[in-house]
């Protein structure tokens, strides 16, 4: 592509750049960037009350109202209150396993969806399979408590594929992470 | 086992007259010798032209039909690539979306395409002010899904729309149609591109000089505005705006008390910006206005409910209850003159701000008064609305089909099939 | 200002539990073990991971909530991709089209998608015979739309789908889904890649070796067939069989008589092929079926109608006559074991070859009877047949929705919504 | 990508390709190939049938029957008898010009369509405006004596982008060449 000339001179930057940042690099800055960044600490939220909240019909989501167990290749099955993208229960992987030949983030966004069988409410975190193209097949977008970027652990719109091979975004799992 | 041949007829003539016709679109006139000009450096010779016109004419068996006695039809003449002129504000940019990325440009006066600015999928574009250039900040890998990465900035001539160059950044986010993670600043000299590794930070480029210059580290912060003299502002996970002076070697990070709550009640991503008067208005989740001054020091105005000013009741965070709130996914659009925000409303309970919009409210924000609310024959997923005087708005739904309202008074324009549905860019002063 | 904060208790418990619950997850009983296998070559470490876990982890109050009576649900241990079987012949390979490409497998039994094999826009797949490998030959540029070409053929892993290896070609015809651009011979050892620059020509791989043997030029040819022991036939241009013998150092290439016309009633260049009998049967736009042996010196036989052996009018290629013609994209699927030829037929007039067909009609080539029609609710494009002993039917839809019917009664089994537009691949004999 | 050991071998072998191959060496070398193929001479049409085609309405496609002189838009334009992909004069091009930023294709696929105005038929070249992504607007299929893969220059479905910087398809022009 003789036409192109910025072609040769950008792909030599761009591999000194991917050069100098490994992606365990990346992922050890994290201890100095996102986890001294002040996220919530200036909310005035008693601790006292974080170890009761209210589980009440009259305290539920929309989506939580008309959630259930049994079918997760469905947008409604529980677990999924806060997923967004391609459900991989339906890409030829399982709600918390990648289809074959994805690789599962090792970081995600994350979620607090009730059960309605035991009404507990749950940590899920939504580790998205990497690495193939998008699946496409049940698009779900659930939206509870999903804030935006600048808290990009509780939004769902990021590509969640560091630290994975290839950053392509598959599809999204629902890890149950333990109760909330 | 011939039988059918003899119909072979229509297809021997495509041999003959390519070839004939080939020639005489070559020997003709003067309007013809465009030809030698075509758009862009094509590495054919005249010669290889005249070989390649040999691939329409496999069979030259030197008959030529009988001439007519009325005029036919004349063979076109070789015509360059259309080119556009400066941006204008009657245009939109449409994002196409996910897995058919590029920008489309529309006029909103005739409703047509005016051409594609090409674009990856993720990627994120700007507008040179000088209407000299389009900017898109994006990542491209050596073997589309796979391979090594590329992160840039590949600048477009806006009248060609033909490649200028590329300028390598170190990184930046992959998240789909968002306003905010590529802004430029300094009259279009300078960019800052968001990056999350998952830290989070923002490149800093020359683009007058075509060369990255540093990274910022931004704990907990994006979305930025860009702060005339300063550098920019973002929105943080504690409720606060940070403020970054980009000048100096080491850039100064300072932050406003809080004003909102990241995760109870967040400011939406997408806002408005007023970069004339340094002003943006903020919108959240259960309808609050902000606005705020942009400086060194930003400040922020006491907030109003968008609904109390429409005369229904504010909207609440509270589970069940049933009212009209903001939402969709680029749901708000701020006309600069005006003063005027518009806004993606539909009802329902809180945590539905992705929700698409069933109607448009038309705030004139000093004014604190919803002045017009317009009912959507279909839900619509994205909004916008060009800076002209007569201001159009364009809404789209996920389906790709995008609908031009006149501003004043609501009325439906034009709309068109497959326009795209991501996100939608205006020309801005 | 600050009167909603209050309510921050929701994204609080995230941050809180989100910690608590990585914790728990990473040290709990052998189950979670398996973490430290992950699939993949992941260059995280462990202390990569814990750290990771901390961006889920972001406010580290300490708090834990006071424990409860029952049971809670356990947490999710850390499980590998799935993997999968050799392909089986109850499973098809279906395109998902032209923006979206890669090869999504369904199980036919099941109507469930086990995975998606990767590939890029215009490519093509084959299945090794011995089930171990999925081949993709495809071109890829370094920068998206643009940059450098990358011919190659891609290998993927059978039970794991990961990329085992590239294997660089020098060149392939860009062209949406068709069968036979590229085919394997030899037992899986052989391929042969057909290419159009726009000079004809055949490259041929050793795949066992992984390596690209050599180029043969093919004027005028296209659609291939392995012919065992030979090499490979060509329909071409001037309605003859070329047949190419590819082991000597230069290649020897004969054409069979002319038996068809290739631009007055062409021979669609999907066919049906017999590997085991070397037995092909061609179809025609007019209906027009012609069975041919291959061989060093193919011999073909006389041709029947299908619309004849259906009991209505021998399609013409007259205008104005509207009868049922055979056509789609994918017009035709045969059936190797029964020697069954599927047919989407429509009603039409000649040069309707594209149109997407209303009725499979299912020819006994050998009887040259067609012994079933089979109306469709929604007309299809593309055609299929599982190899099975109880065969299965597969039909798209330029919407992409796929039906699957039973092949004896005709039945609808079950049907898939956005199952893909592009060519649809079975496991063959 | 370290973990991608094909890659580094591939890039190499696949510039080597790259570089042997120039375009001007591709499209020379057309002589020697394509032009060369006996095409159609085995056909037995006399030359003379050649030179008076029935033009009827009695002898029309069902798209020439059909076929409009006004909106350069719709499929239904004349010119459009055999093309396929999207109409250029869609997407900021127009019926015999390329949008902006791409390229047209020097070659082609060719069609024979009749104009209804003057009952003549014309040669129409299918000339690809390249080195954009496919435009998606307009999409039309004409196949008016279009066919198959073994006579190229009468298919419609192959990517005919030869001989430009960019091989990638924007979308289609019907360039009149002459009469027929």
């Amino acid at each position: 592509m003789k036409t192109f000339n910025p072609d040769a001179m950008g792909e030599k930057l761009l591999r000194r750049f991917a050069g100098g940042t490994s992606r365990r690099g990346i992922l050890s800055r994290l201890g100095l960037a996102l986890v001294a960044a002040p996220a919530f600490p200036l909310l005035p939220v008693s601790r006292a009350s974080a170890a009761k909240p209210d589980r009440s019909p009259e305290a539920k989501t929309a989506f939580a109202r008309s959630a259930q167990t049994t079918d997760d290749t469905k947008c409604t099955y529980w677990r999924y209150c806060a997923i967004d993208g391609s459900l991989c229960a339906c890409c030829g992987g399982a709600v918390n396993r990648c289809p074959p030949g994805a690789e599962h983030s090792p970081v995600s966004w994350v979620g607090t969806c009730i059960n309605p069988g035991d009404g507990r409410a749950y940590l899920i975190a939504y580790r998205d399979c990497c690495g193939k193209s998008y699946c496409n097949k049940c698009d779900c977008d659930g939206t509870d408590r999903e804030t935006q970027l600048y808290v990009p652990q509780l939004n769902n719109d990021v590509i969640w594929c560091f630290g994975t091979t290839s950053m392509e975004y598959h599809c999204s799992t629902a890890v149950l992470v333990g109760t909330a | 086992m011939y039988r059918k041949v003899q119909a072979g007829l229509g297809a021997l003539l495509v041999g003959v007259l390519a070839a004939q016709g080939f020639r005489r679109f070559r020997q003709k006139g003067p309007g013809q010798m465009k030809m030698m000009k075509v758009q862009g450096k094509s590495s054919l010779s005249v010669m290889g032209r005249n070989t390649a016109a040999a691939v329409c004419a496999l069979a030259l068996f030197g008959g030529v039909p009988a001439a007519r006695a009325a005029d036919p039809l004349q063979p076109d003449p070789e015509l360059e690539a259309v080119t556009l002129s400066a941006p204008k504000p009657s245009w939109i940019f449409v994002e196409r979306g996910f897995v058919m990325p590029g920008n489309a440009i529309y006029d909103t006066d005739t409703g047509k395409m005016l051409g594609l600015i090409e674009a990856s999928e993720l990627s994120d574009m700007e507008i040179d002010p000088a209407g000299k250039a389009y900017y898109i900040s994006e990542s491209i890998w050596t073997k589309g899904w796979r391979g090594t990465r590329q992160d840039m900035i590949t600048v477009y001539d806006a009248a060609t729309l033909k490649l200028k160059t590329e300028i390598a950044i170190p990184g930046r986010i992959l998240i789909d149609s968002r306003k905010f993670n590529f802004i430029l600043s300094d009259q279009g000299k300078t960019a800052y591109v968001y990056n999350l590794d998952p830290a989070s930070s923002v490149n800093m480029v020359d683009l007058a000089k075509g060369k990255f210059i540093k990274k910022i580290e931004l704990p907990g912060c994006a979305s930025m505005m860009a702060v005339t003299g300063i550098g920019f502002s973002a929105l943080c996970s504690d409720g606060s705006l940070a403020t970054v002076k980009t000048a100096g070697a080491k850039p100064e990070i300072t932050r406003s008390a809080p004003f909102f709550s990241a995760t109870n009640d967040p400011i939406f991503d997408n806002f408005g910006y007023d970069r004339a008067k340094q002003q943006v208005v903020f919108l959240t989740y259960t309808g609050q206005v902000y606005t705020a001054k942009l400086g060194a020091t930003p400040t922020v105005a006491e907030p109003f409910s968008i609904q109390a000013a429409a005369g229904v009741p504010a909207g609440e965070t509270k589970p069940l209850v049933v009212n009209w709130y903001p939402g969709s996914r680029q749901g708000n659009a701020y006309h600069v003159a005006s003063g005027h925000l518009f806004v993606l409303m539909h009802m329902g309970e809180y945590w539905s701000h992705k929700a698409s919009g069933t109607e448009i409210w038309d705030l004139d924000v000093a004014a604190k008064k919803v002045v017009k609310r317009i009912p959507l024959e279909e839900p619509a997923d994205r909004i916008a609305v060009t800076q002209e005087a007569n201001a159009k708005i364009v809404v789209t739904n996920d389906a790709g089909t995008l609908v031009i309202l006149d501003a004043n008074t609501g009325e439906q324009k034009s709309s068109i099939k497959r326009a795209g549905s991501g996100l939608i860019r205006t020309v801005e002063p």
